[in-house]
């Protein structure tokens, strides 16, 4: 197992120098520069040489490329042209960790709901509430994020007044490098977005759970269990449950990934001050530094998330073997 | 045994079936899937929708770049000072539904005094061109893909599924919005000759729908191939196929004959299961600018357009958000009842 | 035999099933006694309801679709039926335990061996942790698994298809039951994988004293196992004789003509085997009269109208049959 | 055993299938020896029946003869064709000869054709006859497997085991075949079914002189259709002969132990028989045993077996068996 996670760790890397050498120059080679306008008007050519000398950007792109990588050693991301007072790394210090905890606390309300609704739904297959769960969480997974952050705003916020509208309340400096103030204030900020990144992801979870399960409830072992005199709800608490998350946690991959990259609209929508909503910010921008290293970190998370995926599953299906 | 008694026997007298014509497993699915009264809803729904789109002249009263004005609906907006304009005219300059007296029509009209329902209609071209076309680009390239790896085997298979793995160990979507990015700066330079200048044309005659196509087909690829791949790596398994290898039937038979209409049945469903997240895909880009290009208009780049104003105008965002809520409900009504219908293993268990 | 205790009294078992086809009536009133320390055969196709029934006297079945319907269902004198579910679960695993075909899919592939077998130890003995573990691999090692200690930990895919199947009967043993049913428990494995578990349930059959059923449609198998067999088909009991009386003299035309069906060991190449035309009916429409009348060589029109039930005709054995096989006539 | 009459003769067949790992890229690790050195030779006509347990390699044996899988090495020949030699198109034209029947009733029919598509597929494949010509003689395979020929229109899945099982030999004999691989063709099927399939093969050999390789499990079945019997064990044969002599004269211990395995249909003689019951299961073929593979399970076995594979050689005329103590198996375990 270990010698599993160190490959897949050293395979992680030319995944990763790729992408990274595929975005910076994807980035560099677009039209125009970071020191075109000033303003509204156009930047005097002299100007733009001075700046561009500054930053290095009068170099070959692979001597900038390589002074880029072994700064990244260094912990050093590179310049913000345009916030000369501050560089990428106090950028990342400070967008990194809200979309850390947006990200988690959707999980967690994604399968604290997800799971224990499936459960129910299975447990009463075909009836009312059967039928209810599975409606809903079709509902719920045909309303983008798109469309229900801006139907909470309107009504919990702006009609009912019970949540502040947007800016996240989760302000530096943070425990552990991410975790955040655990006040009030900082919980009626998170409600909306989490509540509008979760959801989506709770009623798809719940949707597998209850298929896993339904389909785990009908298979021989079950039936041993049963025939062993168990209680209902030991057979399924002991018997059932586990494997009938294996489905599961095969989605938690592509769903980890899609709350990593996917976060754009919601930090968007709700003005919280996170990666996703810097990187579309930054789309009219020329931030080289800032979107590569930007890239690199959704790279790195991803490669994060599909690893520990593969660990879980090893730990849910003794039948897994990495070697 | 006469002709004529053995005619009779094939009728079963119970259930009045003729037994000398058959029901193919796909007649069978779909008497399953009419019977499933949501599904047939949902299909019914995106019939609607396509009709709709295609005839959207015929539902709309404007066209939908056109800016109107309460009191001369000829002349564009363009120039005028709008505010003082219809403060003057006791109107707002975007109406609500409510206040019939100012509204062009049924939903109102945008910011720009583009009449809302107009363009409502004919987003739902977009988000159904994505839904279709994208959904053929990510199935055709990602079929061909995973049943050649699939079939061939061996070391064909093994290079063909690793550059899959890399792909899937990229986060493609930030680095597809790069690409958008790129292309749109391009193509705002204006190039029109080369390789770029063709994708540049095409891109702004189909109102920037191309650069979505093809961001879209380059992110859902991947999936399709690998469940080409595994259903023809099941499929090839299967004796009948060694059947047909024993009967002497070569490659390109095996794969026309035994391997297609058995593995196309459930890549279409799971390729329909898909075409909600298209649709969503398209109004992410295209609420973050990077879809189609103004004026098309797209749901996604509406709720875009009008989320700044919620307060005050909630129906410029609800209106395109349920008109895309109510198209992927659809689709995904339509998509489960169809795997319902046709995954063998699930009807089994009934 | 009739000095022995009756365990086990079924009393006009009827199950049935909703599909979407129709009512599939898969058990169709069948009656018999198993006396304690008893070994029964029960044979039959696929299709037949034996596994139905055994299933049903467990109450196993899902309710519904199932619908289960008996005058009575006794075991030591007490009604199944008419137990609340929790009086059931303490008959079940402890005094009936029930080991299954596919011994693949039969045990919880994510559960080790040594908690599945301790489960029912400490459920219905309420042996603690220590004990349960001691007796657990006391059971693999009677069951012939070696290195039973070590093994506890295992998972089920760590085991062969005639380990697991040994697995399975160490559970159902845990907590000396009086009836052991075994439905079909070798036929997905090899002869000689077979040849051990028949040997084996043998002797802990004498060991232990228990009732068996054992269900199978491999006529053979329960020859040389069973004292008593009863043939099902199509939700009936056909025959139900001694082993010797069944082999020697089979009385009904089904269980005649299967038997003759079967490849002798002593015959030439080239003899040609007795077969039974047809298919077993569709269980959702069966025709009114003898289910096995239209495959049937003797069957008369009496056969196509009125259901026989079965009879006793001679000590010991029944048959639910008009026709007397050895004349071909009426009987 | 003159060798004109000799249809097919298998000479040191090897199959591995190798098994791989890497995540990466993948390296083989080591093989699956399926079938590791098997010969022998199938008459004009006869019924050669090959048993074993599961995971002895009797189905890739099969397969592997009809050059299904590509041997890894050994040769096949057919009318002294090389078949491992034979090109793509030769292969093909040879391949109206040598036909195979499945085990999987249901997986062995392309549930999207019709019965009569399934049926003409080998025609079509190769050219023969006018559409017209090809519908005829579908109706008429129908009738001669026993199938009523309406049934052209209909799919698989509308049939029960047992017609599906005729729908597969109908297939098979479309191309007229001399020679048939019978792979495990009732195993899935209930008692009274088998019965009809067995004597439809048997029938169908009589009237058209087919050859079979009928392989399966069950002893009984097996020596009531064939002349000659071959009992494989992990990827080897270990005992030929004529099924009488088979059956009366048993020199291996496997063989002894596997029909001392198979239940009898008589209580009487089923108490009283002495029953050779082997301990343990049947090793990996990824791993086999060294020297004979049998030694691990065998009750006979002495140092000997461990190191040295025993020779597979013709104890008495037509009567072939690879056992180092022939002798010491007939004294301890009659």
């Amino acid at each position: 197992m270990l010698r599993y996670i160190i490959r897949r760790l050293l395979y992680a890397i030319p995944v990763i120098f790729l992408v990274i050498l595929a975005t910076f120059v994807l980035v560099q080679s677009m039209p125009g520069g970071p020191f075109d306008t000033i303003g509204q008007r156009a930047m005097p050519e002299q100007m733009i040489r001075i700046l561009e000398r500054r930053f290095g950007l009068d170099q070959p792109l692979y001597v900038q490329f390589y002074r880029y990588l072994t700064n990244i050693f260094k912990g050093d991301f590179g310049p913000m042209f345009r916030q000369p007072a501050q560089d990428v790394r106090d950028i990342i210090g400070q967008t990194f960790p809200v979309s850390v905890q947006l990200g988690l606390m959707s999980l967690i309300v994604a399968f604290s709901l997800g799971i224990p609704i499936g459960v129910i739904a299975a447990l009463n297959h075909n009836s009312i509430i059967d039928y209810t769960v599975t409606f809903t969480a079709v509902l719920f997974i045909s309303i983008p994020a798109l469309v229900l952050g801006p139907i909470l705003i309107y009504v919990f916020a702006v009609n009912l007044g019970w949540f502040p509208i947007a800016f996240w309340g989760a302000n530096p400096p943070f425990f552990l490098g991410f975790l955040p103030p655990l006040t009030k204030d900082f919980f009626a900020h998170a409600a909306l977005p989490v509540f509008s990144l979760g959801t989506g992801g709770a009623a798809g979870i719940a949707r597998l759970t209850r298929a896993g399960l339904l389909e785990v409830l009908s298979s021989d072992y079950i039936r041993t269990a049963r025939a062993k005199g168990l209680r209902e709800r030991t057979v399924i608490v002991v018997h059932a449950l586990k494997n009938s998350l294996i489905p599961v946690v095969t989605v938690l991959g592509p769903y980890l990934a899609g709350v990593i990259t996917g976060s754009f609209i919601t930090e968007t929508i709700f003005a919280i001050n996170g990666m996703g909503r810097r990187f579309v910010n930054s789309i009219g921008q020329r931030e080289y530094f800032l979107q590569t290293s930007l890239v690199l970190l959704y790279g790195l998370l991803l490669i994060a998330a599909n690893l520990m995926v593969d660990i879980m599953y090893a730990w849910f299906d003794p039948r897994i073997r990495y070697d | 045994m006469s002709p004529e008694k053995e005619m009779e026997q094939l009728v079963n007298k119970k259930t009045g079936k003729e037994y000398g014509r058959g029901r193919s497993p796909a007649q069978d699915a779909f008497r399953e899937f009419r019977r499933n009264k949501i599904a047939v809803a949902g299909v019914i729904f995106v019939t609607l929708v396509v009709l709709v789109a295609i005839f959207a002249p015929v539902f709309t009263p404007y066209s939908f770049a056109q800016q109107n004005r309460y009191s001369n609906r000829q002349k564009a907006f363009t120039g005028y000072d709008i505010t003082t304009d219809f403060a003057e005219e006791n109107c707002h300059w975007y109406n609500t539904p409510l206040e019939w007296g100012c509204t062009f029509y049924i939903a109102g009209s945008d910011p720009l005094g583009r009449d809302l329902w107009s363009r409502l209609i004919y987003g739902a071209r977009v988000s159904l061109a994505v839904a279709f076309v994208a959904s053929s680009v990510s199935l055709i390239i990602g079929m061909i893909y995973g049943t050649i790896s699939g079939y061939a085997g061996g070391k064909v298979d093994m290079i063909m599924m690793r550059i899959v793995d890399f792909l899937y160990s990229v986060p493609l979507l930030p680095i597809i919005i790069m690409m958008t990015v790129y292309f749109k700066a391009l193509a705002r330079r204006g190039v029109t000759t080369g390789f770029m200048g063709t994708l540049i044309v095409l891109n702004r005659a189909t109102g920037g729908l191309f650069f979505v196509f093809i961001a879209i087909g380059a992110l859902n690829w991947l999936g399709m191939a690998r469940q080409a791949r595994g259903q023809v790596l099941s499929y090839k398994e299967k004796e009948f196929v060694e059947a047909a290898r024993a009967i002497g039937a070569k490659d390109g038979h095996i794969m026309m004959k035994h391997l297609l209409p058995n593995v196309i049945g459930p890549l279409l469903i799971i390729e329909s299961l898909q075409i909600p997240g298209y649709i969503f895909l398209e109004a992410t880009l295209s609420f973050i600018g990077l879809g189609v290009d103004p004026p098309t208009p797209s749901w996604g780049a509406m709720i875009n357009e009008g989320y700044g104003g919620i307060k005050s105008n909630p129906h410029l965002v609800l209106f395109p958000g349920i008109a895309l809520a109510l198209t992927t409900l659809a689709f995904n009504f339509m998509g489960d009842g169809l795997r319902d219908a046709f995954d063998a293993r699930l009807r089994g268990r009934k | 035999m009739e000095d022995r205790e009756v365990i086990l009294d079924i009393q006009n078992l009827r199950t049935t099933f909703s599909t979407q086809e129709g009512l599939v009536h898969a058990v169709n009133g069948i009656s018999y006694q198993l006396h304690a320390s008893e070994t029964l055969g029960i044979v039959g196709e696929s299709g037949c309801g034996k596994s139905v029934s055994m299933l049903s006297v467990m109450r196993l079945l899902e309710i519904p679709p199932a619908k289960i319907m008996a005058d009575g269902i006794y075991f030591k004198g007490e009604n199944l039926l008419e137990f609340p579910d929790h009086e059931m679960r303490k008959i079940r695993g402890s005094k009936i335990a029930m080991i299954f075909q596919d011994p693949m899919t039969s045990l919880n592939p994510v559960l080790t061996i040594g908690f599945q077998i301790e489960e029912p130890l400490k459920l219905h003995l309420g042996m603690d942790d220590a004990a349960a573990k001691e007796r657990a691999a006391e059971l693999l090692r009677l069951v012939g698994i070696p290195d039973a200690e070590s093994r506890l930990s295992d998972y089920p895919h760590q085991f062969s298809g005639g380990m697991r199947q040994r697995a399975m009967i160490a559970i159902a043993l845990a907590c000396n039951p009086t009836l052991l049913i075994a439905d079909e428990p070798t036929t997905s494995l090899d002869v000689t994988i077979q040849a051990q578990l028949v040997d084996l349930v043998k002797k802990l059959q004498d060991d232990l004293g228990m009732a068996l059923i054992w269900i199978t449609h491999d006529l053979g198998v329960v020859a040389g196992l069973a004292e008593r067999v009863i043939v099902m088909y199509a939700g009936f009991v056909v025959e139900d004789a001694p082993v010797d009386m069944l082999y020697e003299d089979p009385r009904h035309p089904y269980t005649f003509a299967l038997l003759r069906s079967l490849p002798k060991i002593n015959e030439e190449r080239g003899d040609k085997l007795e077969t039974i035309e047809g298919m077993p009916p569709d269980l959702v429409g069966l025709p009114t009269g003898c289910p096995f009348a239209p495959r049937c060589a003797f069957a008369k029109d009496k056969c196509r109208k009125e259901n026989p039930v079965l009879e006793e005709i001679s000590l010991d054995h029944q048959i639910a049959c008009w026709v007397d096989v050895k004349t071909g006539e009426l009987r | 055993m003159t060798k004109n009459n000799t249809l097919v003769r298998v000479e040191h067949l090897v199959k591995h299938f190798p098994i791989t790992r890497g995540i990466v890229f993948q390296k083989q690790v080591g093989a699956v020896k399926a079938v590791d050195g098997v010969s022998f030779n199938i008459r004009k006509g006869e019924t050669l029946g090959l048993v074993g347990e599961s995971g002895c390699g009797k189905t890739t044996t099969g397969r592997t003869i009809l050059q299904l899988h590509k041997p890894t090495s050994g040769k096949v020949f057919f009318q002294d064709i090389d078949l491992t030699e034979a090109s793509e198109g030769t292969l093909r034209e040879l391949r109206r000869n040598m036909q195979i029947i499945f085990q999987d009733p249901y997986a062995s029919l392309n549930p999207r054709m019709t019965v009569g598509r399934i049926i003409a597929e080998p025609l079509e494949v190769h050219n023969i006859g006018s559409p017209k010509d090809r519908r005829d003689r579908v109706q008429e395979l129908l009738r001669l497997v026993g199938l009523n020929p309406y049934f052209v229109n209909r799919y698989p899945h509308e049939f029960s085991g047992g017609q599906r099982q005729r729908i597969g030999v109908a297939r098979a004999l479309a191309l007229e075949p001399e020679f048939i691989v019978c792979d495990e063709p009732i195993s899935a099927l209930d008692v009274s079914i088998q019965a009809q399939v067995v004597n439809l093969l048997e029938e169908l050999q009589e009237e058209m002189g087919l050859t079979y390789l009928f392989i399966a499990h069950d002893l009984s079945m097996v020596k009531h259709i064939s002349n000659r019997i071959a009992v494989m064990y992990l990827g080897k044969i270990v005992e030929m002969a004529d099924r009488d002599v088979l059956f009366g004269n048993t020199l291996h211990p496997y063989s002894i132990a596997l029909l001392s395995a198979v239940p009898l249909h008589n209580p009487a003689e089923e108490r009283k028989r002495k029953r050779i019951i082997l301990v343990g299961d049947v090793p990996s073929p990824a791993n086999p045993p060294s020297g004979c593979r049998f030694h691990t399970r065998c009750p006979i076995a002495e140092k000997r077996c461990e190191m040295e594979d025993p020779e597979f050689r013709e104890y008495e005329p037509g009567h072939w068996v690879a056992c180092h103590f022939v002798e010491k198996a007939q004294q301890k375990m009659k």
